[in-house]
């Protein structure tokens, strides 16, 4: 088989960059466009779709296109936040997919000079009463979460799970971040300024992720394979001192521009900076830091090691930004340049490995229409009867005793819901979580580390949400995006907050499947519908397609997240009843 | 019966956090000269049959995607 | 009062324990790298994961230049709090008896745990009674306090256990529910339990503030 | 340069949840017979002067308050 094929490329891609480039792509190029128009970066059969939904709000502050989305929450300050999917990592390595999901989506907070505040996790396993593996997966991907936004310091605060037999092949995980930052000090990722200096700092770069593109190795390198970790491990001590580190450039305003690295390493963090800032790079490979010293120039582009980040600088602050990441150990290095070429150019030492066309990386990766058909008999197989008595004591007892309405806090314990000392509502107090912002009345900004004051002054805060239905989607894909909507809005309505925003991770099957296109196309529509008919800017998101096990696609899983306000934290909802003699009241449309 | 080791340790190019932390603090702690740490775990157990023990290691011991295990008996 | 709180590589809970020092008195956060406590009189060495919990919890930590400093100040009698990873990381550097071994459920857990003062003339303590029932987060993988049984009735005989986690509430294995413990002279504390994160009632309980409030009340 | 090993196990008489647990998954996954499991740390490195290993373990590898320490070279 053709290279381009086993890169995922179809003979129309691979003809399409030949005519782009002028001539046959080398493998460096090659492995480049392999990636930048894969589904995970390209989007290539979600953007038409993505576009229907609605961007604009009162709040809006950033909206999608950036690392994360943000929406104004008052005095000054925006909150900043996204989803992520980690799921076929997850299904292969639960504890450390699970883990880099989380240490993925907050660099996304962060690469936006925000600093994050907490996180959230979606997960759907199968069955864990009949399945080994299920309970294996579930174990590891919670312990790989916590192990991330633990060690790292950042609160966990909610999240939520299902259990059914469409995930027991292909489990999920998505994971939220949600973060602070001063609304005039946000920082896009838009290279700018000819001859200012690209800076690599963080992690060495290994192996990491190479895994698809190893094709590209001589045949001598090939006999090699078992060196080559497709795994990628985290490491959120790391990542501490590189959101620190972080941090402290944004706040010394020494960097033009900031970008996380995340699928697809170098080539597609430095390729969308170029893009944006409609200039072109020069990379020299050799001057990366390496965990292996014999990496191929391609190997050394498309790496997936994590906790790493690119920034742009003006070559005198240079020394300045270097003498940041020595102070919190973490490596920097001046990798490159900015230029007005447009195009991404790739160094071997003297040797020019790669010369590549920067806009028809990015924005000319081809789109497809996709061709929906309504199924005309059931994707799924019925459920099976799970209980099977007539005894409503016999009944309570089973649904008691089931996994999706057991008790979460065998999951929620194992995360530190409390690290910022902002947690009002912690997990099982509400059905959203509410964290206290920063208190301006008390002249308490992000940075000053002035402590808030016990006064009468209202406690201004957030409440975070994120919710799903797979199975509902499935019955009936419009409704079902519609009520996602609406169950995590009545979640944040529960604590008295209003929602500003969404973020939404979309996971569904091989979309070149038309009843598969059908539920995609028919969920991302009732999907704005909600969102228009709330008022409720989509600020970002992410989409995991192909998510299929031998016997057949997951349920079609949009899963939403919001962010939204309230005065006052004193006053916000809890579940449990309060006191002895109070009216208990249904309230319905 | 007999007393058996495994030696677990993070497989060669798989990222080890433990192990490059120890290397960088020991120049600090007055300790020069030391390179290529590597962290990894040690089981000690009573074997009745030890022919069961690869399986042992590639079912439970070790995890074979991320790291590589050595039986010293 | 002035309050020096440390910040390693990977420490997480600085910040808070600076807030909550900050409502009783000054406080100041103090570089790991800086052989200097600035003039403190007090000193936390607050929460987290400094160098990861890589090798071993507080091991790398302890070798600090800024813990040669804490270790002469605590010598010379300076008021010195270690809370969790602090609490590991004075264990390891000898400032406090005992060591704290991974839970038995080698789970990490957070949960709000009920304490008890058992000694209420600490340094840390002296804003409590004997009997008290402090209502403070605990969240840890490593908490299970550990020390010879020899070591164990010394530290009771000589009032170093400092609080206990009340019936029920020692979800780490700690031997005989130890939750905190001081050095002899008393101006030395440790405990897995998190007070800084229990200084207001909105977000849960502000019994941790006693802790700082009693420093706060110590002659400078 | 030599490459040296330090084994580093729970002392005697500590409760080791870990190797518990070791020991209590394994019938489960049918390996019988398998008892006194104890899980521990493996430290390997590449030392100038092997003579520093003693004070290296003593003082950061180990904390001989839990643990007891064996070095192979
Ligand atoms: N995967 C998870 N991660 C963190 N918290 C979770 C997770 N799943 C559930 N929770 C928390 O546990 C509590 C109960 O969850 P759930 O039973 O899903 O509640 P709800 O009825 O609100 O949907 C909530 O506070 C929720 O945020």
């Amino acid at each position: 088989m053709s290279k381009h094929r086993e890169l995922g490329l179809t003979d129309f891609e691979y003809d399409l960059i030949v005519e782009k480039m002028g001539r046959e792509p080398n493998e460096v190029e090659l492995a480049v466009f392999s990636l930048m128009w894969s589904e995970h970066c390209g989007y290539k059969h979600s953007r038409p779709l993505l576009k229907t939904l609605p961007v604009e709000g009162p709040r809006l502050v950033m909206g999608p296109g950036e690392n994360a989305g943000a929406v104004d929450v008052g005095n000054g300050l925006s909150c900043a936040f996204k989803v992520e999917s980690h799921n076929h990592p997850s299904a292969v390595e639960p504890f450390q997919g699970a883990a880099t999901g989380v240490g993925g989506i907050l660099r996304d907070i962060f690469a936006i000079g925000a600093r994050p505040i907490a996180i959230l996790d979606s997960l759907r396993f199968g069955e864990v009463a009949d399945s080994a593996r299920s309970r294996y997966l579930l174990e590891h991907a919670v312990a790989g979460i916590g192990h991330y936004g633990n060690s790292i310091g950042i609160a966990t605060v909610g999240g939520e799970i299902y259990f059914e037999e469409p995930y027991e092949q292909n489990c999920l995980v998505n994971a939220m971040a949600v973060g602070l930052i001063e609304t005039d000090e946000l920082i896009k990722s838009a290279a700018a300024g000819v001859g200012n200096v690209v800076v690599l700092f963080g992690a060495r770069t290994g192996r990491d992720g190479i895994g698809g593109a190893s094709v590209l190795a001589s045949a001598e390198l090939d006999a090699d394979m078992e060196k080559r970790p497709t795994v990628q491990i985290g490491d959120p001590f790391e990542e501490k001192k590189l959101l620190e580190c972080s941090l402290e450039l944004l706040d010394r305003k020494l960097l033009v521009a900031l970008q996380d690295l995340g699928a697809a390493g170098i080539t597609s963090s430095s390729a969308e900076m170029a893009a944006k800032g409609e200039v072109g790079l020069d990379l020299h490979v050799r001057r990366v830091p390496l965990r292996e010293q014999d990496m191929h120039p391609f190997e050394i582009m498309i790496s997936e090691s994590q906790e790493r980040m690119l920034c742009v600088v003006e070559p005198d602050r240079v020394d300045e930004v270097l003498a940041v990441c020595a102070k919190w150990e973490v490596n920097g290095t001046a990798i490159g340049e900015v230029t007005d070429t447009r195009r991404l150019r790739v160094f071997d030492g003297d040797e020019l490995v790669g010369d590549l066309p920067v806009t028809a990386l990015v924005d000319e990766c081809p789109t497809y229409t996709l061709e929906p058909a309504e199924p005309t008999t059931p994707l799924y197989p019925a459920p099976p009867k799970r209980i099977d008595t007539e005894d409503p004591g016999e009944i309570l007892l089973a649904l008691l005793g089931s996994a999706n309405l057991a008790s979460r806090k065998a999951v929620f314990e194992q995360y530190d819901s409390l690290v910022g000392s902002r947690t009002v509502r912690r997990p099982e107090q509400a059905d959203a979580a509410v964290l206290l912002l920063p208190d301006p009345a008390n002249g308490d900004r992000l940075t000053s580390l002035a402590p808030p004051r016990d006064d009468d002054a209202p406690k201004p805060a957030i409440a975070v949400s994120i919710d799903g239905n797979g199975r509902r989607v499935a019955a009936d894909p419009y409704r079902g995006a519609v009520e996602a909507v609406l169950e995590c809005s009545a979640n944040l309505a529960c604590v008295g907050a209003e929602p500003l925003g969404l973020t939404n991770c979309l996971n569904f099957g091989n979309p070149e499947k038309p009843h598969i296109a059908w539920q995609f196309s028919r969920a991302i529509a009732g999907l704005g519908d909600a969102c228009r008919a709330f008022g409720i800017p989509v600020v970002g998101g992410n989409v995991s397609l192909y998510n299929e096990g031998a016997s057949g696609p997951i349920y079609p899983t949009p899963v939403v997240g919001l962010v939204g306000e309230l005065p006052d934290a004193r006053k916000s909802g809890r579940l449990a009843f309060q006191h002895a003699g109070d009216v208990v009241a249904i309230v319905a449309a | 019966m007999s007393r058996v080791r495994v030696l677990i340790r993070p497989k060669a190019g798989i990222l080890d956090p433990q192990g490059q932390t120890v290397e960088r603090a020991l120049p600090a702690l007055g300790f020069e000269g030391v390179t290529n740490v590597h962290v990894g775990r040690l089981v000690e157990l009573d074997v009745e049959d030890p022919s069961q023990l690869p399986a042992m290691c590639e079912k439970l011991l070790a995890n074979p995607l991320i790291e590589d295990y050595e039986i010293q008996s | 009062m002035k309050f020096g709180v440390v910040r390693f590589p990977g420490t997480c809970d600085e910040v808070d324990a600076y807030l909550a020092a900050s409502r009783v008195g000054d406080a100041e956060i103090l570089w790991h790298a800086d052989p200097d406590l600035k003039g403190v009189d007090a000193v936390i060495v607050p929460g987290g994961f400094s160098y990861g919990d890589h090798l071993r919890v507080g091991a790398i930590a302890r070798f600090a230049p800024v813990m040669a400093e804490v270790e002469r100040f605590a010598a010379g009698g300076g008021l010195v709090l270690g809370i969790c990873n602090g609490f590991q990381v004075l264990c390891e550097a000898g400032l406090l008896p005992g060591a704290l071994l991974p839970n038995t459920s080698l789970k990490f857990t957070c949960r709000q745990v009920d304490l008890e003062v058992v000694n209420a003339s600490t340094s840390w303590t002296n804003a409590t009674a004997v009997g008290d029932t402090l209502s403070i987060p605990a969240k840890h993988t490593t908490g299970r306090y550990y020390a010879s049984d020899a070591t164990l009735d010394e530290l009771e005989a000589n009032g170093q256990v400092v609080l206990r986690y009340a019936a029920g509430h020692n979800f780490n294995g700690s031997v005989r529910d130890i939750a905190g413990v001081s050095n002899k002279a008393g101006n030395v504390v440790g405990l897995m339990p998190h007070p800084e994160h229990a200084v207001d009632p909105l977000t849960g309980s502000a019994d941790g503030l006693k802790l700082f409030a009693s420093a706060a009340a110590v002659p400078a």
